[in-house]
């Protein structure tokens, strides 16, 4: 019978994409005029059967009058080593826009940072300093004499820049990306 | 394509149907094969020709003949100017050879290019999977390889928005440098003087904008204390004021 | 070879989540210690193979460095109807130019990419950054310290590529130049 395959590929095509619940009408329009109910309930069924074999890591649910296709719990404990993995070579929103103004505000202070931020940002500043990107740089000769930081030898690297001179200017940035501009 | 979406009663007439150009280059190369002739041994007096006539052509049909377009066709005919006069076996190198050089490398860019068009077309479909998975990264994070200093450059624009919107500078109060009730006195004179006075002219013609706003205001004024009428034609026409002849009251006169 | 097929299913589950390539490395780690690289090649292997079976909407692709589930191109048609038409814009062939010129000259600065295609390639290269298929690579040294651009990572997955050595080599390029060349 391929023709249920061939429903049963398509099938688990707009499962692995929709990231949300299938309903099986939404199936039945996709699939277009002439392919029954029935057909397609066989073409889930296909699916189903297929990652319940040996060797696959989903399954497809039934949940909220819908399909979706999910990981098996068992897994669980790898997905969080490999998110784990992958969120050390990654850096949040929040890691960025501190980066962004160490390295162009330095040498700056921890309240200072938080000053801009409107956000405290120990932890991200700790983040920053744990992938080299930051180093600590003295103390500034205040109240409270803070640490003040700057951007490392590994932060100019990583951007390819010679020093800190070569840091784009908010103009050339404009130029270069667009902002602000209005046209679409 | 369906002769029935044909529109029925298009104009009569040979239609100039003109490819699109990427650009001087793309044009030239579009020539040589035209015409037929070797890329190592470009007629260029012919090319020229044809070059200019293009040209002619895409201004004819509006389209932008952007100045790249122009340098090139300067280029050219430096080149022809060139051609014409002798040269002596290996003393110089051909005129055209630059310009041959240029047309082979972006030959091999467009052929590139034709071959990445074609691996994308071949992967039209191929969307990453969205698998629902009990855990799901907190926030979006961006990967460090893939985050360049525009990113950077960005991300502290946002900050520094972010920033002013939630510490809006402090109001700037101006001193004042105009008074209303001088203002008066003085346009009270000027309307009793020419019967009509043009209001828009003189406001207009200020050159600080505090003192027409003042002025406005001492306008505004007049016609509440009924010292003077203010009429308009139409919208956006000049706003005239003429004195109603009643006098100025006590109290304006003595503050001012 | 249960052990095989146990590794398989945890790649699978990790490759389902992930919807971006993930290194033989990454993998390596999520497996822990006692696993060996040439099992998880093997495992990897295995997850293609049963999505070579008939019936399966997905493959294992081997992309940008490292494997990715994604759908295949048969089911377009499908995905476009059911995603609504969302289906990435074509890029244009002043967008495709100078996106070879990066490819295959990379690093390389602006006027570089204007003298190569004799038009002013700013706003090109503007849409190539917006679409994260290029991106600055730092200054190059020269009078005027140009930005130089190089391809990302998005661009290796946007045309299916291992990594850079995979484009089609100039002398490749030359032989299948064909008249497709030469079609504006």
């Amino acid at each position: 019978m391929p023709e249920t395959m061939d429903l049963a590929a398509m099938v688990e095509a707009v499962l692995a994409v929709a990231g949300e619940p299938v309903t099986l009408e939404a199936l039945l329009v996709v699939a277009g005029e002439g392919t029954e109910r029935a057909q397609l309930e066989e073409a889930v069924e296909a699916v189903r059967r297929r990652h319940e074999q040996e060797g696959s890591g989903v399954q497809v649910e039934s949940v909220a009058g819908g399909f979706r296709l999910a990981t098996r719990p068992e897994h669980e404990g790898a997905l969080r080593e490999y998110l784990g993995y992958r969120s050390r070579a990654r850096l949040s929103q929040a890691a960025l826009e501190t980066l962004a103004i160490v390295a162009y505000r330095q040498p700056i202070t921890l309240p200072e940072i938080n000053f801009l931020r409107a956000v405290n940002s120990a932890a991200v500043v700790r983040t920053l300093l744990e992938r080299k990107l930051v180093m600590v740089a003295g103390r500034k000769q205040v109240v409270g004499t803070p640490l003040v930081y700057r951007t490392s030898k590994e932060f100019l690297v990583h951007f390819g820049l010679l020093d800190l001179s070569a840091l784009p200017t908010p103009e050339e940035v404009e130029q270069v990306a667009g902002e602000g501009a209005s046209e679409p | 394509m369906d002769p029935g979406l044909l529109a029925p009663d298009q104009p009569a007439g040979p239609t100039v149907v003109l490819p699109v150009f990427e650009g001087p280059l793309d044009l030239l190369l579009h020539l040589v094969r035209e015409e037929k002739v070797s890329i190592w041994d470009i007629p260029i007096a012919k090319i020229c020709e044809a070059y200019q006539q293009t040209l002619h052509e895409m201004e004819e049909l509006d389209l932008e003949v952007a100045g790249d377009y122009l340098v090139y066709a300067a280029w050219l005919l430096l080149i022809k100017s060139r051609m014409l006069l002798p040269r002596h076996e290996g003393e110089e190198k051909d005129p055209r050879q630059e310009l041959v050089e240029r047309l082979v490398e972006y030959e091999k860019v467009k052929r590139a290019a034709a071959e990445l068009a074609g691996l994308a077309e071949l992967r039209r479909g191929v969307e990453p999977v969205r698998f629902a998975a009990p855990l799901a990264p907190a926030e979006v994070e961006l990967d460090l390889e893939e985050v360049d200093v525009i990113a950077l450059a960005r991300a502290l624009r946002e900050v520094l928005e972010r920033h002013l919107r939630e510490h809006p500078p402090a109001l700037q109060l101006e001193p004042m440098r105009f008074s209303v009730q001088e203002k008066i006195v003085e346009l009270f004179e000027l309307v009793s003087r020419q019967r009509s006075f043009p209001l828009l002219s003189h406001l207009l013609t200020r050159p600080d904008r505090l003192e027409s706003v003042t002025l406005l205001v001492a306008a505004l004024e007049l016609v509440r204390l009924r010292t003077a009428d203010a009429h308009q034609r139409e919208p956006f026409a000049e706003i005239y004021l003429t004195p109603t002849g009643a006098p100025l009251p006590m109290d304006v006169l003595s503050d001012a």
